[in-house]
């Protein structure tokens, strides 16, 4: 059975789904999706939240802070940078994942890095937008249930995606001492989409949409 | 072959103690007396309605469990392995199902809930149908209920009363549920069935009683420390007795007599210690802000109303005395109970039950007063319970 | 098992300790009025609770003093741990080291002295010097540097001891790794995240409002177009990436620390920029920005 | 797969090995575990038998608790007026009694279950990522011990089970007992999300060759549902308790009406994930007994389709219902009448089960064992609970019924008499081949019926209370209410409960205590049973299969030694002993203990105590968490120096830390000596995921 | 991809498929990621459109901005995450997942009124009717009796 795995490198990336799962696909892969399926729900649940909110600044009495929907203080045109910036990152990563399909592991760092850093840009920009959210409009997290569930939304995607970059740099890291399997980087890589694609779904239904 | 007696014995006598226990269980168990809060007995047309919903959805579910009981006990019965069986010997035949069975059970009972659906759909919608109804505001508040009558319908209550709500008899009544603090449930079951209360909306409940009496209630969602013993009454009377209900609820009940100096020193006493949550219209001041007593303010509940009748968020005890019970109807007013009821409540006043509750309300029914949460224990003398109790018998 | 060389520092921490309580003790009671006014006054629960509960409840006199010894007691109670788990000293573990035939006492100990290169003295001593600094500028740097020290110790101690534990450097370095990847790998990641985020929300908050979007697509634009055209290279030099990535790195560090060392912008007059004039001219398109002023001051900063 | 082929022989199984001395290694404490034997070997385990019988044991424990709290809330209520508890008291320990049975005694044994059976019926030798199933359960556990130390530290969650806001928020529960609730429940569903994410993996990865999805064992197909409901099903619930421990902790408002937020939404988030649930909980318990009554009745089960089918059908059904909860809250005619037409057609896939074991036992030969009546029973009881809930599907009957004892008898007749009497029939039927030895027969038939009549005086009373309408949630109650005498009735029967619990235990160990004296395996067949299980020796060996058997047919166990005649009738063509496997594995390699999982498990609590009382606490748990993951994704999960010596990994270049990149050929050479190694040893490392 | 893989029924073990084809190649990437770039682009247009065309252009903007999410979507997952070229159970995994969430949520949306979110600070609508009309001089509900 082992000699398959030496017939040609092809085979060698995915040296586990080879005759050994009942379905043909890989534990990791299967379960990483499963896992992202459960996920739809949980930003599901999120998205609902900010959608039931977001018109309820709450202006009744007892209600701390500030009285305006979030909405108002979007800065399109910077969060669409964001987006692209996402965007971008989820390109380098299948080239990453290309890259060890391939065997090359030299680009594969390079892809690696790149994604991580854009990821990093893009968190960089969360911060920068909240920063100014709190600072500049005067909206913070406990101002009122709008801006509190879009804190949550964004901030539990924003977790994500440092998770996120955490992985790939650890992947990096991992590279350069023992050995990587393409099936890890696919799997991580999933992951990263899963996040992106996210971010679609929230770009439009909280930012675009008003 | 086999001798199947004994399986038909047990079976029948299974389906006897079942059909005798059903029978006693039915006509046992619906009676109202000594059950006051019994849902089997209705007295109002929305309960009778509901009622008119559940006796065939009890028969049929009542049928299926016979059905799969007796015939469970049946197929044990009848197919237990016998002494005399060994392995190997006349095995059962290898049944591996049989597709039209299975559909047949699949639709079958799928018919038997698409018909009884139409009762529900339609009894679903009959709930919310009201004709001219009287329209009375309820508002759930940790751990009691607050009525308020807006009779003139200019939007200012102008009558506002606690645990116990008056309605006629014979005419639709739309109570309007609110809550001040956490979700409670309203719930008089001899003529409705529930309603929460949920902070920051407006439900409602319509019912209407068809006869005169006095309908206990009970708040049915949990709501914390003494959700327990969050009880309400609805007393139906005449449209006559209603009347003269609202005339005597409408007008100030007159200022204790000088010569009664126990309820004149009562009522300083209470302007100074009590009128810091309880209003009692026309003797305690109004302009008060209300008591930060809950956080959930309803949208216009604290702002019209406290400066115009409330003080605080406690019962309004104007006419007290006008009530067959208080506290939430764990307590009785009056000695001879308050059973049937009276338009204005006659007997000799309870006065053991008043100071027992001002005596130390905690005793009675667990609040959590550090948090805002119930009335506090002013530990208050002897001589002071005897003149606030006089002068609280006053308030008619 | 306790082997013979945790023992001293367990025997360390031990006074350590008992000296913190001590001196917690009697430096507690002398600012409540001294010993004897203690012992009378029935302030002895407090000045014995005090430093039983680090302080919490009841007195604990100096406090710099006391978290010195709690400190020291600490630390030679982790060392003393490190040792019992590695057996270091374990005559055991040394005689397999060096081969049967000889004892704990005549062990060589050249035979188990650390060889290679070690930059953790360097590091050390970097760290120590941005302490001394810190103490004069600011103590973010003696943080930092505070942190540096840690980190010199922890590495340092698991090098020396890794580099002797059995006589097969090659296990020795697989050893070492075993240990300390899971620390160091995402220690390393997270900070190299964070200071990304970091560097980059400063350089955005330091512009204008349009200039932080054109800045971070430029920014973005950049690492991608870097990374596309060294990847269509045929051949990649490992120094030309290492260039790459370090310049890149310089670059973002000199901007972010000039970002925050400007300061966020100010939100209202940031003449000359387009955003400045807008907000002037065409309103609040969807930005209350008429209400900034006022928000602004209601606010504490939280950044 | 998880385990691979070697043509080494099997060295782990016996425990001491006496060709292999433990050689001390230098790493201490921190050296990769070995133990086979002792406590160690529980601790570091990543054996999904072994992670089973733990879930079991700790469940059972939690029976004890929930059920402690459940005879304190019988006391309580036994008398008007009683003074027992105080109102503070007996609304801590209703809320308990109700967590603890739901999340950590019906779920967790399930879990139990599912864990060490799934393996067995599709032919595996574990899970497919054994770690991450060790890791489950330490999160688990870590998660149920965290939320009932909130006993000792400030009182218990008292907010009900399914703690409505804004009763659950700070300013009406200022104390700690909710945040207990919100943190504890969050961890342990993570503990099942990762379980639920194995095992769905594990259906449908892991079977033997033709082990096809329409011939897995019914106990293996309900399972199967279930744990995709939980992939679903937790999320929405970790939403809700997100927001709560915002509101709670992080001053957010998103259920506190004054400040805009809306009470609505944790009601509608909790019960999407909370009606999901009573799936949860029962389909495991049917899915037992659909293995169980085909075994004692001599027949296959009736209309194996139909069964899979109508266990698909309640899943997806359950998502579509959870409003029925909320029929007197007021969220409006519409949807009243939407979610009460879309809860009664719910009885019909359900109804299917009955009506198929009912037509499974027809006909054929009913052997009275303990299993087989406990069964019966749940077709019974299960009967019960499942008619009373169409009684309230009826939307304007449930306004009369809803939070009443009405409900509770409802949901008691279907937890207790559905969920825990299938899964007693399950520990009766499944003892020998956990254990090796059964469980007393006669006592068991004690257990039964005292259980039966304690179940039934307790909670059948319950229906009669609340038509006459006693409300749940009351801590006490006046005589003139006229609850006194069926109360009593209830407490008298929950004692009854207690004795039969009591009998079971005094089984357990008296049957264990007879075994030991006098040892009498069971064989690898005691029932005459029909799934893959039973064909392996009784206790399952460490490495389950010796041969993975190739699978033909449903049952195939029962067709490698039975066929039928031409009239239909069953008839033996093979003796159990040569069907079933003799234990000579030759070629099995086992995945290695880790102690990685209980090291990142523990951080959660901490975590949780941290942001409760001080972040600071959390920082070492933190630690924790972080060390457990990367320690976990840099060990290869077959240990290299594990029993065989050292073979996969030596090939592996021992590349310095960060060294030139290397060329083109190095990588190939780096890749193919990688797999050379791995084959099978990379196998099941995306377990580090 | 081998019809085992397909097919999750007939895949028995015994005799599993080959292993799967790849993805796309990187130039296929680069096209994927030129289109996600000018689908974004034309969303981000949306929020001018009023200024550049008139405002009644915004009220189309909502199906369009929904349609290409929905596209955005689908291209990342089905391309990037390989959701078209893997075994198709991959694909149900996930697509059951996202139905089930937008069942649910869209179901809760709906039950908590919040299509006809009045956008008032208070809740959306309390579900209470308004009081039905009624006629002084007419004992059954409704409006007067013309005359
Ligand atoms: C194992 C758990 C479990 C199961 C399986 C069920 C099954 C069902 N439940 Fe139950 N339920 C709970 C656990 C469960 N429930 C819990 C814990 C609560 C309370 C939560 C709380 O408030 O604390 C609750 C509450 C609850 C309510 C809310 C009551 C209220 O609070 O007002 C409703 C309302 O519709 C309901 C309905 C149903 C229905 C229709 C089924 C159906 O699935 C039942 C179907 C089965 C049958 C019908 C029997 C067999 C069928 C036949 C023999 C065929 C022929 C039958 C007919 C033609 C009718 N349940
Ligand atoms: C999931 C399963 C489950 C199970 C098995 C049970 C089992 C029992 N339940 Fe429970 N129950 C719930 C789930 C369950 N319950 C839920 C979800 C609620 C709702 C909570 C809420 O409203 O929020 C509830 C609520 C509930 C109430 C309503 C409380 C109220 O509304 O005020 C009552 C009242 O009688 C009750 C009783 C019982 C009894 C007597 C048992 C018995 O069957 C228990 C039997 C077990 C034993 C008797 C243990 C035996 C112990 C020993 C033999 C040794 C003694 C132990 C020690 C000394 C440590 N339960
Ligand atoms: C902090 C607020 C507060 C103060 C001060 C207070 N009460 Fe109360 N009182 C309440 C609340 C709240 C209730 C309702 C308790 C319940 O039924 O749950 C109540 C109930 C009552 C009732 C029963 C009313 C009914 O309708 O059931 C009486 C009588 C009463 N209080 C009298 C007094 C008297 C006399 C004083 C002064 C000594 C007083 N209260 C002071 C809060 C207060
Ligand atoms: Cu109010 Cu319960
Ligand atoms: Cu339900």
């Amino acid at each position: 059975m082992s000699d398959l795995a030496y017939e040609s490198l092809e085979d060698v990336e995915f040296p586990d789904d080879i005759h050994t799962t009942s379905t043909g696909i890989s534990n990791e892969k299967l379960g990483m999706w499963v896992y992202l399926a459960s996920d739809c729900l949980l930003f599901g649940g999120m998205i609902s939240t900010y959608l039931i909110y977001k018109n309820r600044p709450g202006e009744i009495a007892g209600l701390s802070g500030n009285t305006h929907k979030v909405s108002e203080y979007f800065d399109i045109p910077f969060t669409s940078m964001t987006s692209f910036i996402l965007l971008m990152s989820s390109l380098t990563m299948v080239l990453a994942v290309n890259s060890v399909i391939r065997g090359d592991l030299t680009r594969l760092r390079l892809w690696l890095t790149s994604t991580a850093v854009l990821g990093g840009l893009f968190l960089g920009g969360q911060i920068y937008e909240f920063t100014n959210f709190v600072v500049n409009d005067g909206l913070g997290f406990t101002s009122n249930v709008a801006s509190s569930s879009f804190f949550a939304l964004t901030g539990l995607h924003g977790v994500h995606v440092v998770v996120g970059v955490i992985m790939l740099l650890s992947m990096l890291a991992i590279s350069f001492g023992t050995r990587i399997r393409a099936e890890a980087v696919e799997v991580v890589g999933l992951y990263w989409h899963f996040v992106d694609i996210v971010w679609v779904l929230i770009f439009t239904i909280v930012y675009l949409i008003p | 072959m086999r001798n199947n007696r004994k399986s038909y014995v047990i079976t029948g006598i299974c389906l006897a103690i079942v059909l005798v226990l059903g029978y006693l269980l039915v006509t046992n168990i619906g009676s109202p007396v000594g059950r006051p809060l019994t849902t089997l007995s209705p007295r109002g047309d929305k309960s009778q309605a509901i009622q008119n919903l559940i006796i065939p959805v009890f028969a049929i579910a009542g049928v299926v469990f016979i059905l799969v009981e007796i015939g469970l006990v049946f197929v044990v019965t009848r197919f237990r392995r016998r002494s005399d069986e060994v392995d190997g010997k006349d095995e059962p035949v290898q049944l591996h199902g049989n597709t039209k069975l299975e559909l047949g059970w699949t639709i079958a009972p799928a018919l038997l809930l698409a018909v009884l659906a139409v009762f529900n759909v339609n009894t679903i919608l009959q709930m919310d149908d009201a004709t001219d109804p009287l329209e009375v505001t309820v508002i759930g508040q940790q751990w009691w209920w607050e009525y308020r009558y807006d009779l003139d319908n200019d939007g200012a209550p102008d009558i506002i009363t606690a645990t116990e709500a008056a309605i006629p008899v014979g005419r639709d009544v739309r109570f309007k549920i609110q809550s001040n603090d956490v979700i409670h449930s309203f719930w008089i079951p001899a003529l409705s069935g529930k309603m929460d209360a949920v902070p920051g909306r407006t439900h409602q409940v319509i019912l209407q009683a068809n006869e005169v009496g006095m309908f206990q209630g009970q708040c049915t969602e949990y709501c914390g420390l003494s959700h327990g013993l969050m009880r309400m009454q609805v007393k139906a009377l005449t449209p006559e007795d209603y009347q003269i209900w609202l005339t005597a609820m409408t007008t100030s009940p007159a200022q204790p007599e000088p010569k009664n100096e126990l309820a004149v020193q009562g009522q300083t006493l209470f302007v100074a210690q009590c009128s810091y949550c309880h209003q009692v219209n026309g003797v305690t001041p109004t302009s008060k802000s209300p008591y930060p007593y809950s956080t959930v303010p309803d949208p216009d509940y604290g702002k019209t109303v406290a400066i115009t009748m409330a003080s605080g968020n406690a019962p309004n005890l104007t006419h007290l005395m006008m009530r067959q019970h208080f506290v939430g109807g764990l307590l009785d007013l009056y000695q001879e109970g308050g059973s049937v009821a009276q338009a204005i409540p006659e007997g000799t006043p309870d006065t053991n039950n008043i100071k027992r509750w001002l005596r130390n309300p905690e005793d009675v029914k667990p609040m959590n007063p550090n948090n805002n949460q119930g009335m506090p224990n002013y530990n208050l003398s002897e001589a002071q319970i005897e003149q606030l109790t006089a002068y609280l018998l006053t308030l008619k | 098992m306790i082997t013979r060389g945790s023992k001293y520092f367990y025997g360390a921490a031990a006074v350590g300790l008992l000296m913190a309580f001590a001196y917690g003790m009697i430096t507690g009671a002398n600012n409540n009025g001294g010993l004897s006014e203690v012992l009378s006054s029935g302030g002895l629960v407090n000045s014995i609770v005090g430093p039983l509960t680090f302080g919490y409840k009841g007195w604990v006199g100096d406090q710099i003093g006391y978290s010195i010894l709690l400190s020291f007691a600490g630390v030679m109670a982790v060392i003393g741990g490190f040792l019992t788990a590695f057996r270091d000293g374990d005559a055991e573990s040394l005689i397999q080291i060096q081969g049967p035939g000889t004892n704990s006492d005549n062990a060589d100990l050249r035979v188990v002295t650390p060889q290679g290169l070690s930059y953790w003295p360097i590091v050390g001593a970097f760290s120590f010097g941005l302490v001394l600094v810190g103490v004069a500028m600011s103590g973010l740097l003696v943080g930092i540097g505070c942190l540096g020290l840690v980190v010199v110790v922890v590495e340092w101690t698991v090098r020396a001891w890794s580099e002797r534990a059995t006589d097969d450097p090659e296990t020795n370095r697989a050893l070492r790794k075993k240990l300390m990847h899971p620390i160091e790998i995402p220690v390393a990641a997270t900070v190299g995240a964070v200071a990304i985020v970091f560097l980059m929300s400063r350089i955005l908050l330091a512009v204008s409002k349009t200039g932080a979007a054109i800045v971070i697509i430029l920014v973005a634009v950049i690492v991608f177009g870097v990374a596309i055209f060294l990847s269509s290279r045929p051949h990649l030099k490992r120094s030309v990436l290492v260039g790459a990535l370090l310049l890149g790195a310089v670059l973002l560090l000199a901007g972010g620390i000039a970002g925050g060392i400007s300061g966020p912008r100010e939100s209202e007059h940031h003449s000359g920029t387009e955003e400045g004039i807008s907000s002037l001219t065409s309103g609040p398109s969807g930005h209350a920005s008429s209400n900034e002023s006022t928000s602004l001051d209601r606010l504490t900063v939280e950044y | 797969m998880a385990i691979i082929e070697d043509q080494r022989p099997l060295e782990l199984t016996t425990g001491h090995d006496p060709v292999a001395p433990e050689a001390p290694s230098p790493l201490g404490v921190f050296a990769r575990p070995k133990a086979n034997t002792g406590w160690r070997s529980w601790v570091n385990t990543v054996d999904h038998k072994k992670i089973g019988i733990m879930y079991g044991v700790a469940s059972f424990f939690f029976l004890l608790v929930g059920g402690f709290e459940a005879l304190l809330i019988r006391l309580q209520l036994s008398v008007p007026g009683n003074q027992l508890l105080s109102a503070d008291l007996y609304n801590q320990v209703f809320t308990m009694h109700g967590v603890t049975m739901v999340f950590m005694v019906i779920m967790p044994m399930a879990s139990a279950f599912a864990n060490y059976l799934i393996p067995l019926q599709i032919g595996a030798r574990d899970v497919s990522f054994p770690r991450m199933n060790a890791l489950s359960l330490w999160i688990w556990l870590a998660g149920a011990i965290f939320f009932n130390s909130s006993w000792l530290l400030g009182g218990g969650a008292d907010g009900g089970w399914f703690n409505y806001a804004p009763n659950a928020g700070v300013t009406f529960s200022p104390g700690t007992g909710i945040d207990f609730y919100a943190i504890g429940l969050l961890i342990m569903g993570i503990g099942s999300t990762v379980s639920a994410v194995n095992l769905t993996v594990t259906v449908l990865n892991m079977r033997a060759p033709g082990m096809t999805l329409m011939k897995m064992p019914v106990f293996t197909w309900m399972n199967f549902v279930v744990q995709v409901l939980l992939v679903f099903a937790l999320p929405v619930i970790t939403v809700a308790l997100l927001l709560l421990t915002l509101d709670r902790m992080f001053g957010a408002a998103f259920f506190d009406a004054s400040k805009g937020g809306d009470p609505f939404l944790w009601e509608h988030l909790f019960w999407i994930f909370g009606h999901p649930e009573v799936y949860i909980m029962v389909l495991p318990a049917f899915g037992m007994v659909s293995e169980i009554i085909p075994v004692f009745s001599r027949k296959p089960i009736f209309g194996y389709p139909f069964m899979v089918g109508s266990g698909i059908a309640i899943g997806f059904m359950g998502w579509g219902v959870w409003a029925h909860h909320m029929f007197a809250s007021g969220m409006g005619q519409l949807s009243v009448l939407a979610f009460s037409l879309s809860t009664l057609f719910i009885a019909v896939p359900t109804g299917v089960k009955i009506l198929n074991w009912m037509a499974t036992m027809y006909g054929g030969r009913i052997k009275f064992s303990v299993p087989m009546l406990f069964s019966i029973g749940l077709v019974g009881m299960f009967t019960i609970g499942g008619l009373s809930g169409v009684t309230h599907a009826f939307a304007p009957a449930d306004t009369q019924q809803t939070d009443t004892y009405y409900i509770v008898a409802h949901f008691h007749y279907v937890l207790f008499g559905g969920a825990l009497l299938g899964m007693m029939g399950g520990l009766y039927f499944w003892w020998p081949k956990m254990f090796g030895h059964f469980l007393g027969e006669r006592t068991g038939k004690w257990h039964f019926w005292l259980m039966l009549v304690g179940f039934n005086l307790t909670f059948g009373p319950m229906h009669i209370l609340g038509l006459q309408g006693m409300m749940r949630r009351t801590y006490t109650y006046t005589s003139v209410q006229g609850f006194s005498m069926w109360n009593m009735v209830s407490t008298i029967g929950a004692f009854i409960i207690a004795l039969s619990l009591l009998t079971f235990m005094g089984n357990v160990v008296f049957s264990y205590r007879k075994h030991r004296k006098n040892p009498v395996n069971p064989g690898a067949d005691p029932w005459d049973a029909r799934s893959l299980e039973w064909m392996i020796p009784s206790p399952t060996p460490e490495y389950n299969f010796a041969e993975i058997p190739v699978v033909e047919e449903f049952d195939e166990f029962w067709h490698r030694k039975y066929g039928h005649d031409e009239n239909g009738r069953l008839v033996r063509i093979a003796k159990t002993e040569d069907v079933v496997e003799s234990s000579d594995p030759v070629t099995v390699h086992l995945p290695s203990p880790s102690y990685w999982p209980l090291v990142l498990a523990l951080g959660m609590p901490l975590v949780g105590y941290g942001l409760i009382f001080n972040l600071w606490w959390a920082v070492p748990g933190v630690i924790l968490i972080v060390a457990g993951i990367y320690g976990w994704v840099m060990e290869p999960s077959t240990d290299p120096d594990a029993g065989h010596g050292h073979d996969d990994h030596h090939g592996e270049p021992d590349e310095p830390e960060a060294t030139e990149l290397a060329a083109p050929e190095t990588v190939e050479a780096e890749l193919v000596s990688a797999s050379a190694g791995s084959t099978g040893v990379t196998a099941e490392e995306g377990d580090s995921k | 991809m081998s019809a085992a893989v397909t097919e999750l029924d007939d895949d028995s073990p015994v005799n599993p498929g080959e292993h799967h084809t790849h993805g796309p190649t990187d130039g296929q990437y680069f096209k994927i990621f030129f289109l996600l770039v000018g689908l974004t682009a034309l969303e981000v247009s949306t929020y001018w459109w009023d200024d550049i065309f008139n405002a009644d252009t915004k009220k189309i903007a909502v199906p369009v901005l929904l349609t290409l999410m929905v596209i955005k979507f689908f291209l990342v997952a089905l391309y990037f995450m390989h959701l078209k070229f893997d075994s198709p159970l991959l694909k149900r995994t996930f697509y059951v997942g996202m139905i089930v969430a937008i069942f649910v949520y869209v179901v809760a949306l709906s039950v908590m009124n919040f299509w006809g979110d009045s956008g008032t600070t208070h809740f959306n609508d309390p579900p209470i009717d308004p009081p039905a009309p009624f006629c002084a001089t007419s004992s059954k509900p409704g409006p007067c009796p013309a005359g």
